[in-house]
């Protein structure tokens, strides 16, 4: 199972900025091996963020997005202790849904 | 459509973002090193390390929370900038990766060839023991360096490590102190602590563990000292050797002061 | 996006996380943009072809964008590349790297209320323009900057 | 220093840095004979590179041993002895291709245990050392190069002293940090040649821009 997000949510005047690393090996399939074997591609494929059940970011990636991504975007609308759900989806169909309270 | 318009289009548009003509490519790379430093990849790491710390493993399936560190059993917090130190139930000094592959044989009752047999990390991962050290280190975080030297053998094996980084060999002659003994310098783009200053020093302890971009992995101070001296032209140093504590024992003391505000990220 | 591609995917294999993520009221059904992989978006080759798939021939190109990225990379692996749209209306950002083999490298949505601006790291076989796509108003926006991938360490 | 510590390093430096840790009576000297043992019990053959790269050669023991900075009338001697080993080439042209030498100074090859033996080792010269304007990654250990043959002319003599800088080093300055290529038999008398023309060459772009 993948390693749990690291997600930073602050509230900073209306605007929650939130932060988030995911362990992710974001193999784009055109690496080999040490053998010499094609190392299949695996990479997050989406990404959603939702906040009082309403979706407040949404990505779609390719295998160019660097191993382990960080990504970072900002809302309005969010109050300190809401909840904030992220969530990925690989293309071998795994996912993982975490979640940070707003600070 | 009109592909090549387009294109003409692209070319002939101002370029956005700031202007950085006169900083140099390692001021430039420093800036961004920074931003990144904010949101370094090694969290994840300490994030995994600390569940193995805490995480019951091994033929005696123990968690390390009875390990000590130097600071006695179980505490962790500020252990790894008073590391290398002096350790009474080996009689050793021995460094942060050094001390906890001990814990993980002493308490768990994991082999020790076996934790050792891969030890540093790769393509096809991170060790366990990497991401205990790199949880180690991330607890340390913003706390001075403080390596002791009340005991005898830990003079000792600083003034060792000493002799060692100024030890010319090899078909280049050349020792630790070639790269790392002066101010300002760079092998191609990639700047060189002066380790024997307190600033310089404190450069070279918070880049391992590190976030190594080139791969995605985690390496640690025992890797970093493997491949100086492999990039010096030496034989290999064993992994965990009194050689390699002394170094870091020498690297380490001469920072002690200093702010550590790592785990780092490289290139 | 192509519309019949999103229906297409929807109906196919990432269904299970759909669904499951409206169980755990995650996601509205009616959120389906959130859920697809665009595939044809992300195979397109060339920036001319990755604007068509994405259905922006013709961007305009704007200073109302800004990148935030190295000039010169320390290492193509991990380049911060940061985007800000000051065009009003903004619901879609994406990044397409030129020289990379595939173009496109993410495509963000900006819903209503979320700030028109992303940082994200992305990989760089070389040296390359990167394309910041904004789309406002419907209509297609963009910037670009070149970023140097450098060779470091002593190739030793 | 006195004399007898000094003839000491001069039998040393001539190839008996055993003699020399006889001598050793201070702390100093000491915690280097401890760190010497430490090495010799902590390394282990890997690849090309072989526990007898740990042995100090004449030079490298009396650098250890003096901070790299030996004695003045100690070091002119022995730079003379490095001098003298110095072969040029018998057809008594010193210049090369600069094209050649110029991807020569790119390569940082040769001689770590990840390198395989036989393989061409490279000159390592960006490393270390700015040279043609073109390429922006290098580094500052030494100094820079550019412009060399244009600041420094190009006639015969300058072309022998560059040649055996390259070849040894150490015979202009003992311990000098820069390996001694030629000496050691890491570059061939035309790969030194190249490097030469890459310096000094009238069109090589070290010199114009």
């Amino acid at each position: 199972m993948a390693d749990p997000m690291k997600i930073r949510a602050t509230l900073q005047g209306d605007t929650v900025e939130v932060r988030v690393l995911m362990a992710h090996n974001m193999e784009t399939g055109a690496r080999k091996d040490s053998s010499g074997t094609p190392i299949p591609a695996h990479f997050i494929q989406t990404v959603n963020a939702t906040h009082n059940g309403k979706v407040v970011f949404a990505a779609q990636w390719g295998t160019a997005i660097a191993k382990n991504p960080f990504l970072q975007f900002k809302f309005k609308g969010g109050a300190k202790g809401d909840k904030l759900q992220l969530s990925w989806t690989d293309n071998k169909n795994a996912s993982r849904t975490d979640e940070a309270t707003i600070g | 459509m009109n592909t090549r318009l387009i294109l003409a289009a692209l070319a002939g548009t101002a370029l956005a973002g700031t202007a950085l003509a006169q900083t140099s490519p390692t001021d430039e790379f420093q800036k961004f090193r920074d931003v990144m430093e904010e949101d370094n990849p090694a969290e994840l790491f300490e994030a995994r390390g600390e569940e193995y710390w805490k995480t019951p493993r091994g033929p005696k399936n123990a968690s390390l929370e009875q390990c000590d560190l130097g600071l006695g059993p179980g505490v962790v917090k500020g252990a790894y900038v008073q590391m290398p130190r002096y350790f009474a139930d080996v009689g050793q000094v021995m460094d942060a990766e050094r001390r906890v592959v001990h814990c993980m044989v002493t308490l768990q009752g994991l082999k020790y060839e076996d934790i050792t047999r891969q030890p540093f990390s790769n393509d096809k991962g991170t060790p366990d023991h990497v991401s205990v050290v790199t949880y180690v280190a991330g607890e340390s975080r913003d706390m001075k360096i403080a390596v002791p030297q009340a005991h005898p053998k830990e003079r000792d094996t600083y003034r060792i490590g000493q002799e060692i980084f100024g030890f010319r060999a090899g078909p280049y002659d050349f020792a630790c102190s070639t790269c790392h003994g002066a101010d300002g310098r760079r092998i191609r783009m990639q700047d060189l602590p002066n380790l024997t200053k307190p600033e310089g020093a404190v450069k070279g302890i918070l880049g391992w563990p590190g976030y190594r971009m080139t791969g995605g992995f985690m390496l640690t101070s025992q890797w970093r000292m493997n491949d100086c001296f492999r990039q010096q032209r030496f034989p290999e140093p064993k992994y965990l050797s009194d050689t390699v504590t002394a170094i870091l024992a020498y690297q380490a003391v001469n920072a002690n002061g200093q702010l550590y505000r790592g785990p780092g990220i490289k290139r | 996006m192509n519309p019949s591609r999103r229906k297409a995917l929807k109906a196919g294999g990432s269904l299970g996380l759909f669904s499951a993520l409206v169980a755990m009221g995650l996601v509205k059904p009616g959120d389906a943009w959130a859920e697809a992989w665009s595939k044809g978006v992300f195979d397109a080759k060339g920036v001319p072809e990755a604007l068509a798939a994405l259905g922006a021939s013709a961007p305009t190109m704007v200073g109302d964008i800004v990148i935030t990225a190295p000039d010169i990379a320390e290492n193509g692996a991990v380049v911060p590349v940061g985007a800000v749209s000051k065009l009003p209306g903004t619901t879609q950002i994406a990044y397409l790297i030129e020289k990379n083999p595939n173009t496109v490298t993410a495509v963000f949505d900006i819903p209503a209320g979320t700030l028109p601006e992303v940082q994200t790291r992305v990989k760089m076989g070389q040296t390359s323009n990167v394309m910041v796509l904004v789309k406002a108003d419907g209509k297609y926006f963009a910037a670009q900057k070149e970023i140097k991938v450098t060779v470091g360490g002593c190739g030793g | 220093m006195d004399r007898k510590y000094v003839s000491a390093l001069l039998l040393g430096a001539l190839g008996m840095p055993a003699l020399l840790l006889a001598t050793n009576a201070a702390a100093d000297n000491d915690y280097r004979a401890q760190a010497l043992a430490m090495v010799k019990r902590d390394f282990q053959a890997k690849g090309s590179a072989g526990l007898d790269r740990l042995e100090e050669d004449g030079v490298q023991a009396l650098c250890n041993r003096t901070g790299n900075h030996p004695p003045k009338d100690v070091a002119a001697r022995l730079e003379q002895d490095q001098l003298a080993s110095v072969r040029l080439p018998a057809d008594g042209r010193l210049m090369g291709d600069w094209k050649a030498g110029e991807k020569l100074a790119q390569s940082g090859r040769g001689f770590t245990w990840t390198d395989k033996p036989g393989l061409p080792v490279g000159g390592n010269c960006y490393n270390c050392h700015r040279i043609s304007p073109a390429e922006t990654s290098f580094g500052t250990v030494g100094p820079s190069l550019y412009e060399f043959g244009k600041l420094r002319g190009n006639g015969p003599d300058m072309q022998k002293y560059v040649y055996s800088k390259i070849f040894n080093a150490k015979s202009f300055n003992l311990c000098s940090e820069m390996p001694r290529f030629g000496h050691i038999g890491a570059l061939k008398e035309d790969q030194i040649k190249d490097l030469v023309a890459l310096l000094l060459a009238a069109d090589s772009p070290v010199n114009s821009k």
